[in-house]
């Protein structure tokens, strides 16, 4: 074995932090606008994000993994946006919601509005719709769990 | 279309009181004193050379419903705050908008944008091409700075 | 003299449903000084309006109050029509009373959960979507979409009611009544939670009018109005129903006025989908290919009663396509106003309380 | 018989001296075992009891019924980054959710479960002042809450604190007093009435049934220990974000989760030993331990509905309440136990 | 009609009723539908993502006028469509679309239409579907 390539148990500790990371997703309560709706949406018995173990909805930003951006981000909520990503600690992932936060929206030719989020925090999954069903955001979470686990995405 | 004091019925069935910008504050004063204690709207209407100030009125005990017209050249108001409090976010959502000063209005800042913010976006000369960035000071207040490039 | 802590509530906090700010100064536990800042969602639909057809128009009132939307959707085009002078079939206008109605509902069960949330209650939340979950079965029925249905359109509605949606909607009232009287015993028979509303919060009837309060705030500080009664607009005026008011003007009476409101929605819903006509549910003057040709001249300003309060819509047309100025008078910005005067002088955990009652959605205070 | 001469039995070829070692190192590293288990059993049951209240599933994609997710959870705690507030004062922060979650494990290790077939009577430490000792080691925790939100550095955590010792002060004066009731009633029958275990095997008649207002206050006075609603004034999370834990990340603020939730068991075993009858039942003595734990299911069950149904009360609500009720019911209570035990002779 | 507050009752009882009103919740069935497992009934009127039949397609550029967020350019694709001569179609971006359904209503050959698909999570921030790709089924659009 060369120096540099991981060990047997440094894999092994790699997979068990992924497998815990992926299926222990804490989301930050943080709803912006219309999306936020279908955000608590998910969370309530219908669809139930729980059967994920996501349904800890940690209010303070440094207990939570998983930043929801459900709602069109404004210029005046941009650096905020930005502060409360910086809060989190580390492994920390963004799912944009809706298209507003993806490129705009329909508010796409406004003079107050970021034509996306990941122009200020850096984005791993994309939800496209206006707003996307609760069903269409656990397929995103689903997404973001196949993504830690570092399996195929599209 | 020349502005012309009077009354007339608007398209709506709603009466509707033109007044000088002069006699706006003792209009809305001795309406105050029907029975108008509702003042639900006030509205800025940019037409170009001047701006429409639309006040609406309402009166709970009668059930009336008014609507007090004025037009200003120089985008100078008189505050109606101290006839009723809902004009204070009425008058400064427009301030920051429409851009009208409201004079004796107590606490004109923008509602809506930062304060800084250039120009007031419901205007139809505002530049919808510049883009103006926003960034917080340390005690966490927002602030505009003003860049034509690409942005947000 | 002690020294008051400034604290910063917001944009991100759980008991601001959205993004509201409140800078609040506190002396120990008591909030001395309460100022809300907001434009965190100012999303400039006024000025998009402008630059959009009549008929798309709906899209950004839609996202105004996105908890209810087709009340919104109603309040524009009782404006817009007028303007257009494309009035909708009897068909229509009787759809959109029971959407109306429906959305009056979802929007208060919103708010009865997270109303829940604020004061610590978890359960209540999941009962009152759950009830919720029925109607938007409904919305995606009719129109396609669970939440921003942009099922109304100008000159009647997108696509008619069918059987399977009258049925869902005779199963709703049905079940409606329980659910909610359950959800109103969970609440009301608690001693804790009586003891976090009643006599908090209180605004009188000369506040409340002088801030320009509306809706179940205002009926709840004990003036009896309601724009469905004052200048009945759709079907309201060939239903009974009755104005649920309060005398007391606190927290427990805001909350009891919106439940006795769900109530009165339940029973104007049924008896709407008794009388339902039939007939054409859109106005030939505005079929598909007039989409995009509608144009307006004049100015119209039409008030309803959206759940939060009176919502105006005052649209200014120059003949064109597109209208040229459009301004909303949103219910929730002048109720928030008033938060500068009932927060005052209380504790923090009654401040979460009596920002709860006031029902924000920050769509339609931003626009 | 107990658990710690049926360890000595198994090692007794190692000697007296490396015996006795042996015999307590294992127990203790057993119970140390067994007690996090119990307290992440707690959290996945309290999260699958919320589910179905909640007409929800709860977790159920790791391992079968979601049984894994506590252990996906604790990976994800230990993998996060660990973020200090820059304006710290560094030891009490450290210290503070570490006091917490020792003090909760040291009250676990005071307690007697009662006995199981072979084992036999299940403790680790029988002191003879244990209800002193055990009161004592529950009030370090509200130390730690304090500790917590003033070396935060964070408006909310101090709020938070000063609210937690607000209400720890109202209520532990009654719940004291509620104890001393117990001892006094336990002194008629027994010798030893600071023994945890010889105050629960006197009690045949269960001592909620002879003093039911002792239980009420101590039952509350338990909720509010744990800090969950109605009593969360502490971390109300729609008020102050998450109170003296704000600022917390990772493991740290694993170890008070694990503590709020610990404290609830904690509290149900002490509730169900004092009141309920503990491990007394009504056939065989063998299996206490079974008994006791049904006891304390019951109890836990009891809380986490208060908990999902009850909203949060005002601080200075509590702080009446503890004053003007709490205390003068506990001191009648006290006076009622005083009357049965010296006239009466129950 | 003036709302009644609840009559004042003896401390406790009423809490005790309603903790007891939740605790009945245990013994009710879960509403929850498990949603990759079971696939809940989409009702007809369900929309989501857009498809485009390049047959019908005819290039008459409503669509494009009547999106009220300018989701919808036309693109020049080269296809032996007899009833389309100036081979423009229809690309969509999701990214901004929000599915008004206005382009499904105004298409007079009803070529662009709405969809029950709504599993379109991307990692990545790419939404411009192609005339082909809108055309395709969901999984194979790639990127």
């Amino acid at each position: 074995m060369k120096t540099g390539e991981p060990g047997l148990i440094t894999t092994t500790l790699e997979k068990a932090l992924e497998w815990g990371r992926s299926n222990s997703i804490w989301p930050l309560t943080f709803g912006l606008a219309c999306c936020a709706i279908e955000m608590m949406a998910v969370q309530a018995s219908k669809v139930d994000i729980s059967r994920f173990g996501s349904e800890i909805f940690r209010s303070s930003p440094r207990q939570s993994d998983l930043m929801i951006v459900a709602g069109t981000v404004t210029k005046k909520m941009a650096p905020r946006v930005k502060r409360l990503y910086d809060e989190m600690p580390y492994p920390k992932y963004v799912i944009a919601m809706g298209v507003c936060v993806i490129q705009g929206g329909p508010y796409v030719e406004g003079y107050s509005v970021v034509l996306g989020v990941d122009r200020v925090i850096p984005v791993d999954v994309y939800v496209p719709g206006c707003p996307p069903t609760p069903e269409a955001l656990t397929y995103g979470i689903m997404t973001l769990q196949k993504k830690i686990r570092g399996e195929n995405t599209r | 279309m020349e502005f012309q004091p009077g009354e007339e019925k608007g398209k709506d069935g709603r009466k509707i009181i033109k007044v000088k910008k002069e006699d706006l504050l003792s209009t809305l004063e001795s309406l105050k004193k029907k029975g108008f204690n509702h003042l639900s709207l006030i509205t800025g209407v940019d037409r170009k050379d001047y701006i429409e100030v639309v006040y609406h009125l309402h009166s709970f005990e009668s059930n009336e419903y008014v609507v007090v017209k004025t037009v200003t050249y120089n985008s100078k108001v008189p505050s109606v705050t101290h006839l009723w409090k809902s004009a204070d976010w009425d008058e400064r959502e427009e301030y920051d908008l429409m851009g009208i000063e409201f004079e004796g209005h107590p606490d004109l800042r923008r509602l809506f944008l930062p304060q800084n913010w250039v120009g007031h976006p419901l205007r139809k000369d505002y530049n919808m091409k510049n883009v103006q960035y926003i960034n917080m000071d340390e005690d966490g207040e927002d602030y505009a700075t003003f860049d034509p490039g690409d942005g947000w | 003299m002690s020294e008051w802590v400034e604290l910063n509530m917001g944009p991100q906090h759980p008991s601001t449903h959205g993004v509201l700010r409140l800078k609040i100064k506190v002396e120990g536990e008591i909030v001395r000084e309460v100022e809300p800042v907001i434009g965190y969602l100012h999303r400039n639909a006024e000025k998009l309006c402008e630059n959009t057809f009549f008929c798309d128009n709906l899209l950004y009132f839609d996202r105004m109050d996105y908890v209810g939307a087709p009340g919104m959707e109603v309040g524009y085009l009782e404006a817009a029509e007028k303007l257009l002078g494309v009035p909708p079939p009897e068909r229509a206008i009787w759809i959109r009373t029971i959407m109306a109605e429906l959305s009056r509902i979802a929007s208060h069960l919103v708010w009865l959960g997270a109303y829940g949330l604020d004061l610590g209650m978890l359960t209540p939340f999941f009962y009152a979507f759950d009830l919720r979950e029925k109607i938007m079965t409904i919305f995606v029925e009719a129109s396609g979409s669970r939440l921003l249905t942009n099922y109304c359109s100008i000159g009647g509605v997108y696509q008619d009611f069918n059987e399977k949606i009258v049925q869902e909607i005779e199963d709703f009232i049905n079940i409606a009544p329980s659910k909610i009287e359950e959800l109103n015993s969970l609440f009301v028979k608690n001693d804790i939670f009586i003891s976090r509303t009643k006599g908090i919060g209180y605004m009188s009837k000369e506040v409340a009018i002088d801030y320009g309060v509306t809706g179940p705030m205002l009926r709840a500080s004990g003036v009896e109005y309601d724009v469905r009664k004052a200048e009945p607009y759709l079907a309201y005026s060939k239903v009974n129903f009755e104005i649920p008011v309060s005398s007391k003007g606190d927290n427990l009476a805001r909350f009891l006025v919106r439940i006795e409101e769900m109530r009165q929605s339940v029973k104007i819903i049924s008896q709407a989908i008794k009388k339902l006509p039939d007939g054409p549910f859109f106005n030939p003057k505005a079929k598909k290919s007039m989409m995009i040709r509608m144009r307006g001249e004049g100015e119209v300003y039409a008030r309803t009663e959206a759940s939060k309060g009176e919502f105006g819509v005052y649209i200014v047309g120059d003949g064109g396509v597109k209208p040229y100025r459009v301004r909303v008078r949103s219910p929730s910005l002048k109720n928030l106003s008033v938060l500068r005067e009932i927060g005052k002088n209380v504790m923090i955990a009654d401040l979460v309380a009596i920002s709860g009652t006031t029902d924000l959605v920050f769509g339609e205070i931003d626009r | 018989m107990s658990l710690l001469s049926f360890t000595y039995g198994i090692f007794k070829v190692l000697g007296y001296d490396l015996a006795t070692f042996v015999t307590f190192l294992i127990d203790s590293i057993v119970f140390l075992l067994v007690a996090s288990v119990a307290v992440a059993g707690t959290i996945y049951f309290f999260r699958k009891y919320m589910a179905r209240v909640q007409l929800r599933i709860g977790p159920n994609r790791v391992g079968k019924f979601g049984t894994l997710q506590l252990i996906a959870d604790a990976f994800k705690l230990f993998g996060k980054e660990s973020i200090l507030p820059r304006l710290r004062d560094d030891l009490p922060y450290k210290v503070a959710p570490v006091l917490v979650f020792i003090g909760l494990l040291v009250a676990f290790s005071i307690l007697p479960y009662g006995s199981l077939y072979y084992i036999g009577d299940i403790f680790i430490s029988n002191s003879g002042v244990g209800i002193i000792l055990l009161f004592a080691v529950l009030a370090i925790m509200p130390i730690g809450e304090l500790l917590a939100g003033i070396s935060s550095h964070n408006k909310y955590s101090l709020i938070g604190a000063l609210r937690a010792v607000a209400k720890d002060i109202s209520f532990e004066v009654p719940m004291m007093l509620s104890v001393l009731a117990i001892v006094v009633m336990a002194s008629a029958r027994t010798t030893n009435s600071l023994n945890i275990s010889s105050v629960v095997t006197s009690e045949l008649l269960p001592y909620g049934i002879l003093e039911p207002l002792g239980l009420f206050v101590f039952f509350i006075s338990m909720i509010a220990r744990a800090s969950y609603t109605p009593f969360d004034m502490g971390e109300s999370e729609s008020e102050l974000v998450s109170g003296y834990s704000t600022e917390y990340t990772g493991m740290r603020f694993g170890l008070f989760y694990l503590g709020m939730f610990g404290t609830i068991l904690l509290g149900s075993f002490i509730v169900s030993l004092f009141y309920l009858g503990g491990y007394n039942g009504p056939y065989s003595s063998d299996i206490g331990l079974i008994y006791l734990l049904i006891k304390a299911v019951i109890v836990v069950v009891i809380s986490f509905t208060v908990w999902l149904a009850m909203p949060r009360i005002r601080i200075d609500k509590f702080v009446n309440f503890g004053w003007k009720y709490l205390l003068p019911i506990s001191v009648i209570n006290l006076v009622l136990a005083g009357f049965l035990t010296i006239y009466l002779g129950w | 009609m003036e709302v009644q507050e609840p009559k004042r009752r003896i401390p406790l009882v009423g809490t005790v009723e309603g903790v007891l009103t939740v605790f009945k919740h245990v013994l009710m069935k879960p509403v929850t539908v498990q949603y990759p497992e079971e696939k809940e009934y989409v009702p007809e009127r369900f929309r989501f993502r857009i498809f485009l039949n390049l047959d019908d397609c005819v290039g008459c550029t409503l669509c494009e006028q009547v999106c009220p967020n300018k989701s919808i350019k036309m693109e020049t694709v080269k296809r032996n469509n007899p009833r389309n001569k100036r081979m423009i179609y229809p690309d969509v971006n999701f990214g901004t679309c929000t599915v008004c359904r206005n382009c499904q209503e105004i298409c007079p050959t009803d070529a662009i239409y709405l969809t029950h698909v709504f599993e379109t999570s991307r990692t990545k921030n790419s939404f411009l579907y192609s005339p082909e790709e809108l055309a395709m089924p969901e999984e194979e659009v790639k990127k």
